[in-house]
């Protein structure tokens, strides 16, 4: 079996028998991963809050391609391909920092935020046709950051947008909980290694038979009602198509900010709670401490042996001027993160990152087994057809199979 | 003995106790003994393990741990907890402790974590930087974590106590695999 | 040379060259070697002591399909795909243990030692037709566990036995040491991670061309006479067909014990004899030590790089009731391992382990020369036809290679 | 100097005893003096490096050692014996010792070895616990081996001797790679 | 308190001193206060990472660092020139030192680094063996470097400097990443 | 793109774009670079001074071949396959050491110095025609070592100094700094580990276009005077063809010694300088040290993932009795090495590694990106067709993968 099933959604006598164990391994396939998705489609670059100030620079790696974000003279963000025009090095090795020129290590040519060559040893010596204008930094391949409310690279706004889809009303829904309609993310990134498929975090995201096994005790902690992520409690989750899933739970209604559905609460840490000093009081108050988002971005990056080790960017935010009690009580308050489509972004708590890393390395041995390749994700199927599933229907995973399965095989663009 | 060398015998004294709490504190957690390595902390500890470099703000930075005592007590319930429901083994350790210095009095340092957490080295705190090594072992991995660390100590009921905690890998702007044990 | 040539055993004017250099790399032979010996041969799973009370477990790892061998509530042992059939999870995550229930560790779909799934989460959402007794534990595939005396993977038993051949009698020899007739493992597994090619473990065992050199110091210590190992002694090497091969001692016969060839003697620590305390005395008592005898079983896991890493695991037991003085006299009382065939498992001690890790090691950089691929395994072969080799002829090494090569040519089944 | 720290103080000299001889225990290993290792040793000591855990009873489970005094010598002959013959190098090592700790009097704590083993610690014995690190380099293999370890010393003509060792590696659960050396 | 114990409490003394010494220097390199790291040593100190094995003589085999202090200054002057110029993060190290052993007087042992490299004893010098454990981090790659130190130090001014410093990595004779820091 | 493009050597309007991309990954390469260039190409394997004595010898792995360098008791000196013919092992694991037999560590089959099977287990069960004339250990498959200058690889000893080509003048102008007329290479190895293909380091040589950049500040320390490695100073760089390349630096005639053109002074350590003890400044001197020579061994060894990592084997040496007074002054007084041609062998020094490694290792990841694959070598391009560039021209860089180009695509041999 030399490519993924896809899950037969609309016939539920057949159970949908998902070939999840070939999509985790093969010659090949993860070449044609990076090359269809990670380098082709939409990927979630950073933020521009990230890159504030004129200067300001924060480096990536997309898929292989290692990326520099910045913030030109002019004030505009700008995203270069962090491999040097001439001889290939890496031109920019911090993670962040502030500059106004970056400067090859190997033989020093020098680029600004614009991407100008503005200086190069010897220049003399490349002959009176020379022109700076031809040697300039490139840019990351169609990549760029328009100014949208949660930046992401895009290329054409449009097809951008199209591939948001309904997220960019999550988008909204997050700005809007900022008094000043903006969100920052200058709290810096958690940076994961997990001995999993990439597709293991991808996939996750899109299951909600697990949350109240995995995160029961958080949930408790957390002040949710017992059964809050059962069927019963009312909640649905929508394959949106496209990749794309959203979950509504039932209390959605019932807040007073206006919370989207994978959006969880992630206390952050308060010290002062407990009665710290009055310098603590000032700054993080004796309440649960405000709300934070983090986004996740599972990504393939090395492979070793059997596995594909991937760093899933993990990024924390205090959002900035609101506190806990604005955003919507002490044991919900949290803010949607900007989760980005296409199941490639999405949002997740780090108590739960623990055990899900651990989860996903335990699919990895299993599904070496080999034998047999599917896997059975039936729960809901009958209700496929609406495109609404109840709280712990499978209704996503299948959509994410699906998606999948379109993208390798070219019946659709990443 | 002469002058210089008594004062460094009441500080020999001292860097016994301190090292030996320090031990003692590894070996607790080494033997999942967690209740106890609760009983070393005062009410008001601080657990902070910090994230992206050694010059962060806890309130303004991510970090990979920052626990009152009360996520501390969370922390290590959820340890125990999700070794008794499934057939899950934890994560094996040993802490290796290592360079035990009591700060003497004199200028306040910058960086050691004095500043921005409010667990500033007050009068009657012993401030003492450690190195520690963690060896974890897993099924199918064996991990090796090292950073640099900040202890503040308290005298009460005529022993130590553990008022702040600062651990700062020196991969803490890496990938890391998941953290699911005491540091 | 894409295949491994086969010694040519009765042509004694023809130096036989066994091409060992291809069959310890090359793309996609691992994966061969997987199909056709680890996941469709019999391998040895465990042993039915290991399990011997109802809801005991032990987890394996054959090839990459890992196993649960558990004990179910009617006394019979049961080999369970440690896959969980929804997602592909690891079930149980555990070495050893004793449970009523195994829970998986994602959505906690929860097994019985018999298999049967008893308990899942929303299960209402699955429908009225959804039977829980078609979402039961897997078995691991053709293999099961009968009551041999060794226990042993079987699907057919007929096919069992004849795969094990000569084997069977060896362990019936081991079980006879014991007054009760049956042996225990129970002492736990000693794992070796080894930088050599899995092969080399398996092909050792057939080499006793090695043994006075590699064991002349631990022979000596066991008390072996010098030129115990020698062809002047007197024993013999039998290359038993299918991969099988025979070695009698030529003192087999003078012992108490009946004796199988390949048994070494590998006395347990005594510290008691030195002069401990009452209670060991009692325990230990101030002789030699106990009798005991180990499993080796190689096994590929891992690849990297160039080298295949292979945990061997290694198995100590003390003989249950038995002691030294019963089984064979303080310089040689020992108890034949439950050798089970096909040149995988067979006995080692603890001494030995030592020098051959580094010496696979070197055979492993030794041979990716590359120039010339074959290693010349000639002595006796003039005595090929006779079946019969002295006592350190090469037959059984050019057995082991002519089996393999069946094996891989699908002239055999595994 | 009040009592307490006179008796901290006592606990001080023998510290520096204890810890003194384990750094030259581990020195004599990594300079592979194995004479004057063995003669650390009382002529009944036990050498035990235990598999699979921290509960195991080597008299019915497997070790990766388990020497007597006799089976002490015979191991680190092999080590000489086997670099004499051949052009092979025996693997390096450096021993970094940590985390010691003297066992107080009180109650006889369990899991220390000093059960079923038969080297319990008597009245005279010190029972010891440090953390043990081994780097080992072999041609193109760096590993680091770590665990904790209990020793029993006792007092013999004045200088005090090994009674018993154990070695309790954190992955000793694991595939392990060749152990060689001295632990 | 015995004449031994009272022998064994100078000790002490100068173990606290001499520990908290390397300490102190562990901690510069790792917080990367050079200048400061500078003038722990007196200006005729030598500072040596042999190759190949224990035995070699530095004015005949390559060395990994054979240092006269003019050559430390320039190297450190060169780890902090780097990272001005260009956008590279220098490593990020954590030093762990343990099994610090004041060699006592005697006849002198070989091997230590006295002979062969004009560093030799003298009266006045503390000769202090221990191991030494330096955890390195850069974009991508942790590695754990380990050797045997010895240190000679010398009474100046009323502080211990370093006149002599030898480091053994385990596996200098192995392949090495980059040693862009110090040891 | 699957082979490199040829750089447009003589079209300055169309700017060279060297395929360096591809030629550092794809599935394959390092096995065909392995079997044309190290494996079938002249590889330096070591110095004859490193084996001076008979029964000296050293061990050295050229790709995946395990060799023994060593001298016989005639005086003369050999290269041994380090692979037992036997069964394969590699029958010394020492670096380098001095016997007069080599006993594999498997079945103890003895070999001289000459190579000759001298002993082995049971020979008589071999059969009467057993002929141990026919059982000597295998010389290194077309490699051997006569007496030039520097000791070389070498079957067909023309062909050898037509590879080493205008390297041979160099060689003996190394050699003639010496008063005996010969050097000695006796001071060791280091060996370096880098994450990043192996030709990076052997590129690198022929790239003059970044000592300004990477050696400024050790070219100051140095005493060399600013501009030093400027066009404006007046060096040149040629490019030899068939890999070759010189350096002749604008000063190269003013110096008392005949310095070549890559050498760069290492001084090596100076404590005694610095106001060191009598006994050290007998020794050493107070002079600023004595001139030291390394050469620089790029090998692939080992593939992990992407990656390859390469130990370059480095050897720094004392010139033997020429002391720094003698061979050029405080500043840049330097003995050539001996540069073995094919740009496999280069010079380098110490202080330049540490950036060096960086360097290629950021090289590593920029062409990651894959696109684009080519990068942009054309200083001096409008020059190529003299031969002869500037300084900083990046013509020798053209000339190695011109070069590298023809051994992958079987125009010239390796
Ligand atoms: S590679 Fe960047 S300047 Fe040459
Ligand atoms: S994977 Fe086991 S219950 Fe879902
Ligand atoms: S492999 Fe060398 S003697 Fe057999
Ligand atoms: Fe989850
Ligand atoms: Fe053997
Ligand atoms: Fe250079």
């Amino acid at each position: 079996m030399s490519e993924v099933a896809s899950p037969t959604r609309h016939r539920p006598a057949d159970p949908p028998r998902s070939g999840v164990g070939p999509a985790l391994r093969g010659p090949g396939r993860l070449e044609r991963e990076l090359e269809r998705i990670h380098h082709r489609g939409w990927v979630f670059v950073g933020h521009e809050s990230e890159v504030a100030e004129p200067g300001e620079f924060v480096t990536r790696l997309l898929g292989r391609q290692p990326v520099v974000l910045t913030r030109d003279e002019d004030g505009e963000t700008r995203l270069w391909s962090n491999r040097c025009p001439h001889r290939g090095a890496t031109v920019c090795n911090l993670d962040r920092g502030r500059t106004r020129y970056f400067r090859c290590p190997y033989h020093a040519r020098t680029f600004d935020t614009g991407g100008a060559l503005v200086a190069l040893p010897g220049e003399e010596g490349f002959g009176p046709t020379f022109d700076r204008a031809e040697h300039g930094w490139r840019p990351s391949p169609h990549r760029q950051l328009p100014r949208v409310r949660c930046s992401e690279p895009v290329a054409h706004r449009p097809h951008a947008l199209e591939h948001l889809g309904d997220a960019c009303d999550m988008i909204d829904r997050l700005c809007d909980l900022s008094p000043v309609g903006e969100i920052t993310l200058r709290a810096g990134w958690l940076r994961h290694r997990i001995r999993a498929n990439w597709k293991m975090a991808a996939e996750n995201v899109c299951d909600f038979y697990h949350p109240p096994i995995t995160h029961a005790s958080s949930g408790l902690a957390a002040g949710l009602p017992p059964g809050y992520f059962s069927d019963a409690y009312g909640g649905v989750v929508r394959d949106l198509g496209g990749g794309r899933r959203g979950r509504l739970p039932a209390d959605a209604g019932q807040r007073q900010a206006p919370v989207a559905g994978e959006v969880q609460r992630c206390a952050p840490p308060t010290p002062g709670s407990a009665g710290g000093t009055p310098r603590r009081r000032r700054r993080g108050g004796p309440g649960p401490g405000r709300a934070a988002t983090r986004l996740h971005l599972p990504q393939p990056v090395h492979r070793r042996g059997e596995h594909l080790r991937h760093p899933a960017g993990e990024r924390g935010r205090d959002d900035p001027p609101a506190d806990a009690d604005h955003v919507g009580g002490p044991s919900r308050g949290a803010a949607p993160p900007p989760a980005c489509g296409a199941s490639k972004v999405a949002s997740t708590g780090r108590y739960g990152r623990t055990r899900h890393a651990a989860t996903w390395e335990r699919i990895q041995l299993g599904l070496r087994a080999g034998e047999p390749e599917w896997v059975v994700l039936e729960r809901g199927v009958e209700r496929d057809g609406t495109g609404v599933g109840r709280a712990l229907d499978e209704i996503a995973m299948r959509g994410f199979w699906h998606h999948y399965r379109s993208i390798m095989t070219d019946q659709v663009p990443g | 003995m002469n002058h210089r060398d008594e004062l460094l015998l009441e500080q020999l004294v001292e860097q016994q106790r301190v090292e030996q709490l320090l031990f003692l504190e590894a070996r607790l957690i080494d033997e999942r003994r967690f209740a106890e390595w609760e009983a070393l902390w005062v009410d008001e500890g601080v657990y902070w393990v910090p994230a992206n470099g050694e010059h962060t703000d806890p309130h303004t930075d991510v970090s990979l741990i920052y626990d009152n005592r009360s996520r501390m007590h969370n922390r290590v319930e959820r340890y125990v907890g999700g070794k008794a429901y499934s057939q899950q083994p934890p994560p094996r350790t040993v802490h290796l402790v290592s360079n035990v210095a009591v700060e003497r009095p004199g200028p306040v340092e910058p960086g050691d974590g004095a500043a921005g957490d409010g667990a500033g080295g007050a009068g009657d705190q012993l401030v003492v930087h450690s190195t520690l090594q963690v060896a974890e072992s897993r099924p199918g991995a064996r991990t090796d974590w090292v950073g640099r660390v900040t202890h503040h100590l308290v005298e009460r009921d005529g022993a130590l106590r553990i008022a702040f905690k600062k651990v700062v890998l020196v991969d803490n702007d890496q990938e890391l695999t998941t953290i699911d044990f005491l540091l």
